[in-house]
């Protein structure tokens, strides 16, 4: 029973991810990958961290999605024009590295052999019991399991301190590097020479900009 | 302070009709405030057309003053108008209307036109053998009962003139326009009963009838025999 | 401490260790009778209820045609919606189209299970309840953007992009208000929230609480594009919105899925801040549970019966905020409403946040609660945060710095000195 | 029952790194709240002195505790920090000073002119990926490594698209960002298959759960472990822009404003580098190849392979650039080909100090190259363009500057009695000195390649000397250089010119540095996987020699290796 | 739950490891490239979680390492995906075009 | 175990998409159908639709889109923190502050620059 859903969701995350890589339409392809996102998460909850498959949906189809539509709204590169289609041979030469890589993945995963006393991975086929007393770590991972808010915001805050303030900076750096990259013109200042370099950037951007129809239109 | 006030103030504003609703209006006899009855009605019944209760309210009207429009209705009131009607005497029968063609003038997006009666020489008659009316057209401005000299056009207050066909039946021929005089006198007393309206209809009437005397070469033929049927009121036709 | 989990859920729910022995007949009767038939009938006398709340606001009397007192409106309504003839204009993307109100709908289906409508009485406990809530009502606002996009019409686009924008804006806040719950509670799962609530009060009663449940309530009802938040369908600008091209059932399932969203946040702001079923003032728990002693669902559904009709009262009384201020205030413009929420709510609820500590650290950490302390410390924080919040808000909105200026602005401002 | 926080200590090591983290949100305060109504130059120019003010801040705040004696005495003792998240100690106090006295330099070369108009995200991002690169060095464990790496890379793809009115910057921002990211995708993937076969993500501990104990034979027929340590190399080959995956690296340091580049040259390759060797040697050293045979399968034979083609390539695609950053750029690829073979000495010669030369190299080589950008941006300030022929006429022009330059190129070049050559002296007479007899092979071979490489370079260095000394001046000249200029060309030659002389202080100073756990492949459980303070290194004293061979963490490859002790608590 | 093997996991994180990077090869629009970049992410968090869970933390580590490695990942990805969205738009205002293979300015 | 709740989160998943479909499969059995070219039309007032439908937007949806996905991954660092400040304490607090000051200051510079501004 658990594997027949292990193998539905399993075999559905593939194919969506297949969804997205060949989609045509960027916005289905964005769909796809919704998709794909959500049964990331599904996988997550069949490995029992279901905090992770909360924030899965949380971040990456509540906001990272939303953006990433943002952005083929904001591009108008949707579908129709040769930029969202795949060429032939790319795909073809890209189909067989893949495959490639593929199976030497699976062997290697099949046939690893596990060493310094670890057990080899196709051996692992059952998970740590998470309820027995004897074991003290498995309690510790028995509580993450069964209250993984708390162990997370444990470690957050001890061990992953540095990471944890770190994360913030980078999402502030994001954040304001993002604004500083998008937003179209500076201030405007009081100082006349700064008014005329603009002027200036004004216009070579026209130009950029004309000689770049230019060429699209040509191609 | 500006916000927070504004918004306490509004929500108490609206509170305290939602809880007048339930308070005025809402007595023994089920009687509500704008005239009418509470409406609650268990059964699916309807009112006979026409028969609907009509419902007087005012600015000053509080509580549920819902009108609930096809069994009950607000009183028109005189100076309404919707479409133009053409008036005929109830009392000679006689079409007021010249087809003197003034209206069709006046009328600014142009929906009015009219044909000349013909007398029994093939010679014009000062009536309309056919008048029209597009009803799509017509912007219910009034101006055509302004220009009329002959009192012929009133505007009309009937409203209700949807239908299920809309090339054929809104354009309104003489039939559909023709109302008695009895029936404008009705719809709108004061103007009928005005000093104005009197005198210039007795003076109108003498002069038309003196003028269609004078067309048709006769003494006093009576004019029905060029008058069309008329029909009493411009009601939708099915 | 322990009221529900420990008592009610092994019997309700009985917690299997194999998938095979799950309860799955007990499971699909819960989901067709409570979910597919209560929960939509909830659904429909919601908008028949506020349809006659709003026409008793505006001094009318709301439907009253079909059935007594207008009771069978939904009903008729419904067969409608689901008789009018399906039209997807040519140009849509036929798919999407079709997926996008099916995502709204589910999306606000499944907030509903993790809401402790009594003792015990959540379909489902997960440990990580309230995030698992938050995220899967975000879903909604991708449902939005598809509605929009796929249907290739302007206003559809425009409205959706609008929507989002909105949506996304005022998960912030929605999402920063619920933090001093979590704080206080010291868990994400809804029941333990109940259970703490059960023993100490409703989290309402304290000026963080209270400022949370506040900025909470607002942030609900942009979240579910009411009154004055319902730009994305500001008729006057944009014909419907993101549904201007559906109609008959597909446009059902939108209406079906924003009022089963107002539902559900009415739930979900009953649970973590009303108390949910409980009365105001805290219980020991004891009572409710020696009130069972029963073992099976139907002596569960019996103790529970009061508790799920106080939970409902409670939720009908957030509906009808919702409807109250609907009739009372107009639209806001989109700036406003943008401005609104990051230039007031973020602020004020991150403030917020470290309130509730405060106040987490003077009456809830303690052995011995100390409430005089926690009030004398917290009221005249919040009061000065929302007065600061609030001053800088408004500095911001009366001068609006002329930095960013696209196009017309900046180049006037170079033609006037040249 | 209170988890016990990390105590308050350990935030004393992380000085710098907050200093300039609050210091840059500070910057983008004050330029967002108070500068802006003032002109961009204007702007520019407060907040790089602000900037430079922050980074000596976060420098002073590494040594003053040190001087005044307060707190600990930090810089003797290698503390594992936040539970064995975090290294604090000699090595990263002082990697962590040259970063700041790069950052110095290269945001003073910012004001050089008016390269964007948001300049407080500029120098805060330019801030942050310091705290980055700083972090990256200093982190003990893989989830901190990735995330500080990403957080360098990051910040650097928005700088590099910061000169908002060039195409060529946007484009090579996002270049960068692409190949970056989705080199920071198999790097992930890398690393979760490191911690499923080791179980545990400080790298420490996967150095020794990967340590030969009984019967384990490196990669061979470990598919699995191959493919980590493979995806692990592709993800640091595309930050170092080793060869297969340098395809970014010209077109971002084209792209990108000078100092953007100069720091993407410096900063970026030097943590870059300091990583690698962490993750290579101290977690995957026991994997650089079999126990007993050096021709068993490990990834020493990869990396020999990456680096040789690194440098042949860097320096034959240099010869054809027109562009003076691009072909900076090149010999830059080039210069990181010859680092890996210090890289692999290190490896094979774990235990031992065979880390120093390669620090030396990369002090050296970051000096050089802020020096050598700075005359991109002085071309560019002026002319708009940074092509090699621009230069023309200069070096007689502005003799001091000139002869600056020249000393510059000939270190790059590795001319004797210049800073470039020792460190590549150093470096390949380490390399030629590790490892028995079998690996003298491959390292021969790298070698005469590494010398033969440097003779080509030679000629794309010299086209730089000739256009500034033997061709006329050609249109416009430039105009005089700026003061921040000037002072990086001449602080850099001063570097290449002095310790070319006199290399001794320098290598003294590496070589303590290289003492440092991260570049010894773990052995013994019990001092690694505590995460108490361990005490590595006494405090360096230049005069003492003997301070080589001493240290607790002896042994080294030779030591007998003990069996892990993992414990085997998987209930089945 | 007990009975799905963990190389199951593994296989399928390596199946959409594999197609992401089929995507990111075979893509030319930027922000299709980076939908397969996220698709690579996501494998290996599946990767990540699947060795925590079926694994036992090692002496000294935190209990649930590979979760919060993922969260981290979750992180970075969030902040790569605002900037790398940022890049193509100020790419795209240039070109017009979000196609990675038309920005050609630079080359060499 | 906890994922036995998800299995009945994922039956009442699939038994909402029935649900939702269920109507409109109805409809489509039920309703009328008389399909004409106008009908089938985008609607835009009674107007034929001029122009390209999917127009390029405003970069402020882009900047408002960052500002929530910065916000919303806080929140992920946010919970953990607030379920575990009972075990952590006044220096999980300090740290908090640190967090969100450095997140406040994304917004305060976004609000500086006047980017949330809708124009």
């Amino acid at each position: 029973m658990n594997q027949i859903l292990f193998g539905v969701i399993a075999t559905m995350g593939v194919l969506s991810a297949l969804g997205t890589v060949l989609a045509r339409n960027l916005v289905h392809a964005g769909l796809f990958l919704v998709a794909f996102f959500f049964l990331i998460a599904c996988q997550f909850v069949m490995l029992e961290a279901e905090f992770l498959a909360a924030v899965q949906v949380l971040v990456y189809i509540g906001a990272v999605a939303i953006i990433l539509m943002f952005g083929i709204m904001l591009t108008r590169n949707i579908q129709g024009d040769d930029t969202t289609t795949v060429s032939r041979a790319g795909f073809i030469a890209g189909g067989l590295a893949a495959v490639g890589l593929l199976t030497v993945l699976i062997f290697g995963i099949t046939h690893e052999e596990g060493r310094s006393g670890r057990p080899a991975w196709n051996s692992v086929t059952t998970r740590p019991a998470i309820y027995p007393a004897s074991a003290r770590k498995s309690e510790s991972q028995a509580a993450a399991i069964n209250n993984m808010g708390l162990a997370v915001g444990e470690d957050l805050l001890t061990r992953y301190i540095v990471a944890f303030e770190a994360a913030g900076i980078l999402l502030t750096a994001a954040l304001v590097g993002a604004i500083a990259l998008a937003i179209q013109e500076g201030p405007v200042s009081d100082d006349p020479s700064d008014r005329v370099k603009s002027k200036q950037n004004a216009e070579s951007l026209a130009a950029d900009e004309a000689e770049s129809l230019l060429t699209s239109s040509r191609a | 302070m500006g916000y927070g006030r504004g918004l306490i103030v509004g929500h108490w504003v609206t509170l305290r009709r939602f809880l007048r609703t339930f308070l005025v209006g809402h007595g023994r006899t089920m009687k509500r405030r704008g005239g009418g009855y509470q409406p609650l009605d268990f059964w699916f019944g309807k009112k006979v057309r026409g028969d609907e209760p009509t419902i007087q309210q005012d600015a000053t009207t509080e509580g549920l003053f819902t009108v609930e429009y096809p069994d009950e209705r607000l009183p028109v009131y005189e100076r309404f108008r919707v479409l133009p009607m053409l008036v005929y005497d109830d009392v000679d029968g006689n079409v007021r209307c010249t087809s003197c063609n003034i209206c069709a003038k006046v009328c600014p997006p142009q929906c009015i036109w009219m044909t000349h009666a013909q007398g029994p020489d093939g010679k014009p008659v000062p009536l309309p053998a056919d008048f029209y009316i597009d009803m799509d057209v017509c912007m219910n401005c009034g101006l055509c009962a302004e220009y009329c000299p002959f009192d012929a056009i009133k505007m009309d207050h009937n409203f209700e003139l949807s239908n299920y066909e809309r090339h054929q039946t809104h354009i309104f021929s003489l039939q559909d326009l023709l109302v008695s005089s009895e029936f404008y006198a009705k719809t709108h007393p004061d103007a009928y009963d005005s000093a104005d309206e009197v005198t210039e209809r007795n003076k109108v009437a003498k002069k038309k009838d003196q003028r269609l005397q004078k067309a048709l070469g006769l003494g006093a033929k009576p004019a029905s025999t060029v008058r069309p049927v008329a029909k009493v009121a411009a009601a939708p036709p099915a | 401490m322990n009221v529900a989990c420990d008592w009610a859920f092994p019997l309700v729910w009985a917690q299997q260790s194999e998938l095979d022995s799950i309860p799955w007949l007990k499971w699909i009767i819960v989901l067709a009778v409570v979910f597919f038939g209560i929960f939509p009938g909830i659904v429909a006398y919601t908008v028949w209820g506020e349809r006659k709340v709003a026409a008793r606001f505006q001094d009318r009397i709301g439907p009253n045609r079909v059935g007594p007192l207008g009771l069978l409106q939904p009903i008729a309504d419904a067969i409608k919606l689901i008789t009018k003839e399906d039209l997807v204009p040519r140009s849509a993307d036929r798919w999407v189209h079709l997926i996008a109100p099916v995502l709204i709908l589910v999306s606000a289906f499944l907030v509903l299970p993790v809401i402790p409508f009594g003792v015990g009485l959540a379909a489902v406990n997960p440990p990580s309840g309230l995030i698992y809530l938050i995220a899967v009502s975000s879903l909604s606002a991708l449902g939005i953007f598809l509605a929009g996009w796929s249907s290739r019409n302007k206003y559809s686009l425009l409205g959706a992009m609008r929507a989002v924008a909105q949506l996304v804006s005022y998960e912030v806040p929605q999402v920063l208000s619920i933090v001093p719950i979590i704080l206080w509670a010291g868990s994400l799962s809804m029941v333990t929230i109940f259970d703490k609530q059960v023993l100490y009060g409703w989290f309402l009663f304290s000026p963080p609480g209270m400022l949370a449940f506040v900025t909470l309530t607002i942030a609900n009802i942009a979240e579910v594009n009411r009154t004055p938040f319902d730009l994305p369908e500001a008729e006057s600008e944009i014909i419907a919105g993101y549904h201007t091209e559906y109609s008959g059932m597909r446009f059902g399932l939108f209406f079906l899925a924003e009022y089963l969203s107002v539902f559900a946040v009415s739930c979900l702001g009953t649970a973590i801040f009303l108390g949910g079923g409980t009365l105001p003032w805290p219980l020991t728990g004891e009572p409710v549970v020696t009130l069972g002693g029963g073992e099976t669902l139907f002596a569960m559904l019996l103790l529970n019966l009061p508790l799920i009709g106080i939970f409902m009262a409670k939720v009908s009384l957030y509906i009808f905020l919702m409807f109250w201020i609907r009739a009372t205030l107009p639209r806001l413009r989109v700036d406003q409403l943008m401005a609104f929420a990051w230039k007031f709510m973020v602020p004020l609820c991150i403030i917020n946040i470290f309130i509730s500590a405060v106040w987490y650290e003077c009456v809830i950490r303690p052995s011995k609660p100390n409430y005089l302390l926690g009030w004398g410390v917290t009221l005249p924080l919040v009061v000065v945060s929302i007065i600061g919040v609030l001053a800088l808000y408004r500095s911001s909105m009366k001068a609006e710095p002329v930095e960013l200026t696209t196009g017309s602005r900046r180049r006037s401002v170079v033609r006037s000195v040249s | 029952m209170p988890v016990n926080a990390p105590v308050l200590f350990d935030f004393i090591h992380l000085a710098p790194e907050i200093i300039l983290s609050l210091w840059g949100l500070f910057v983008v305060m004050i330029d967002v709240a108070l500068l802006r109504r003032r002109s961009s130059a204007t702007r520019g120019r407060i907040l790089g002195v602000m900037s430079i003010i922050g980074a000596l801040a976060a420098l002073a705040s590494i040594y003053l505790p040190d001087m005044m004696d307060l707190g600990h005495a930090a810089s003797n003792v290698e503390e594992s920090l936040f539970q064995g998240t975090i290294l604090g100690g000699l090595l990263v106090e002082r990697l962590t000073a040259l970063l700041l006295i790069l950052l110095i330099f290269v945001i003073a070369l910012s004001t050089t002119w008016d390269l964007t108009e948001h300049w407080g995200e500029y120098y805060a991002l330019l801030l942050w990926a310091t705290v980055g690169m700083i972090l990256l060095i200093a982190s003990e464990e893989l989830l901190t490594l990735f995330l500080t790496l990403e957080m360098m890379t990051i910040c650097l793809y928005i700088v590099t698209a910061f000169e908002k009115d060039q195409r060529r910057s946007a484009e090579g921002g996002l270049k960068y960002f692409v190949y970056g990211s989705v080199s920071s995708a198999l790097f992930l993937f890398g690393l979760s298959l490191l911690y499923g076969l080791t179980g545990t993500t400080r790298l420490a501990a996967i150095g020794l759960a990967l340590a030969p104990a009984h019967t384990s034979i490196g990669l061979v027929g470990n598919v699995a472990g191959a493919m980590a340590v493979l995806l692990v190399l592709v993800g640091f080959g595309f930050k170092i822009s080793a060869v297969p995956f340098h395809q970014w690296a010209p077109d971002a340091y084209e792209g990108a404003p000078a100092p953007v580049s100069a720091w993407l040259a410096t900063g970026s390759k030097l943590a870059s580098i300091v990583a690698l060797m962490k993750v290579l040697v101290q977690a995957l050293g026991p994997w650089a190849h079999g126990v007993n045979d050096i021709s068993s399968p490990g990834w020493v034979g990869i990396v020999a392979v990456i680096s040789a083609l690194t440098m042949t390539y860097g320096n034959f695609a240099a010869l054809a650039q027109k562009n003076l950053k691009r072909m900076l750029a090149y010999s830059s690829i080039a210069h990181a080909g010859y680092m890996l073979v210090g890289v692999l000495a290190v490896v094979v010669g774990a235990g031992k100090s065979a880390a120093g030369p390669v620090l030396f190299y990369l002090v050296v080589y970051s000096a050089a190259n802020i020096g050598a950008f700075s005359i991109a941006a002085w071309l560019y300030r002026d002319k708009g363009t940074d092509q090699i022929e621009d230069l023309n006429g200069l070096g007689l022009k502005y003799p001091i500057l000139g002869m600056c330059v020249l000393l510059l190129m000939l270190s790059l070049i590795g001319l004797p009695g210049l800073a470039g050559f020792w460190g590549k002296f150093f470096m390949f007479s380490e390399a030629l000195s590790q490892g028995d007899d079998r690996h003298k092979l491959t390292f021969l071979w790298l070698v005469g390649l590494g010398l033969m490489n440097s003779v080509i370079s030679a000629f794309y260095y010299v086209r730089v000397l000739r256009a500034m000394f033997l061709r006329p001046s050609t249109g416009r000249p430039l105009q005089a250089p700026t003061l921040t200029i000037r002072l990086a060309v001449i602080g850099s030659a001063a570097v290449a010119l002095i310790f070319g002389l006199y290399p001794q202080p320098l290598s003294t100073e590496t070589d303590a540095m290289a003492e440092s756990r991260i570049f010894i492949t773990p052995s013994r459980p019990a001092e690694l996987l505590s995460v108490s303070p361990v005490r590595v290194v006494p405090r360096p004293n230049a005069s003492d020699d003997t301070r080589l061979r001493a240290g607790p963490i002896g042994g080294g490859p030779s030591a007998p290796p003990e069996p892990t002790p993992v414990p085997d608590s998987r209930a089945k | 739950m007990n009975d799905i093997p963990l190389t199951w996991f593994l296989i399928f994180a390596a199946a959409c490891f594999v197609i992401g990077l089929m995507g990111v090869l075979v893509r030319r629009n930027a922000i299709a490239v980076l939908m397969a970049i996220e698709i690579m992410l996501n494998a290996a968090n599946i990767n990540l979680v699947a060795f925590w869970r079926y694994g036992t933390p090692v002496e000294g580590d935190s209990p649930i390492s590979g979760v919060m490695f993922a969260i981290f990942v979750i992180t970075v990805a969030a902040a790569e995906v605002a900037v790398g969205i940022g890049l193509i738009l100020l790419c795209y205002r240039r070109w017009h075009a979000a196609d990675v293979d038309r920005f050609d300015s630079l080359s060499g | 175990m906890i994922i036995y709740n998800y299995v009945f989160i994922g039956m009442l998943l699939l038994g909402a998409i029935g649900f939702a479909l269920a109507p409109v499969i109805v409809m489509g059995i039920l309703a009328p159908r008389k399909r004409s070219s106008s009908k089938a039309d985008t609607y835009e007032c009674g107007l034929l639709t001029t122009g390209e439908t999917w127009v390029r937007f405003r970069i402020q949806y882009y900047i408002y889109a960052i500002m929530f996905l910065v916000f919303d991954v806080e929140t992920v660092f946010l919970y953990p923190w607030a379920v575990a400040y009972e075990r952590l304490g006044l220096f999980a607090l300090a740290e908090m502050v640190v967090f969100l000051l450095i997140l406040a200051v994304g917004l305060a510079y976004a609000w500086g620059k006047g980017v949330l501004k809708w124009v």
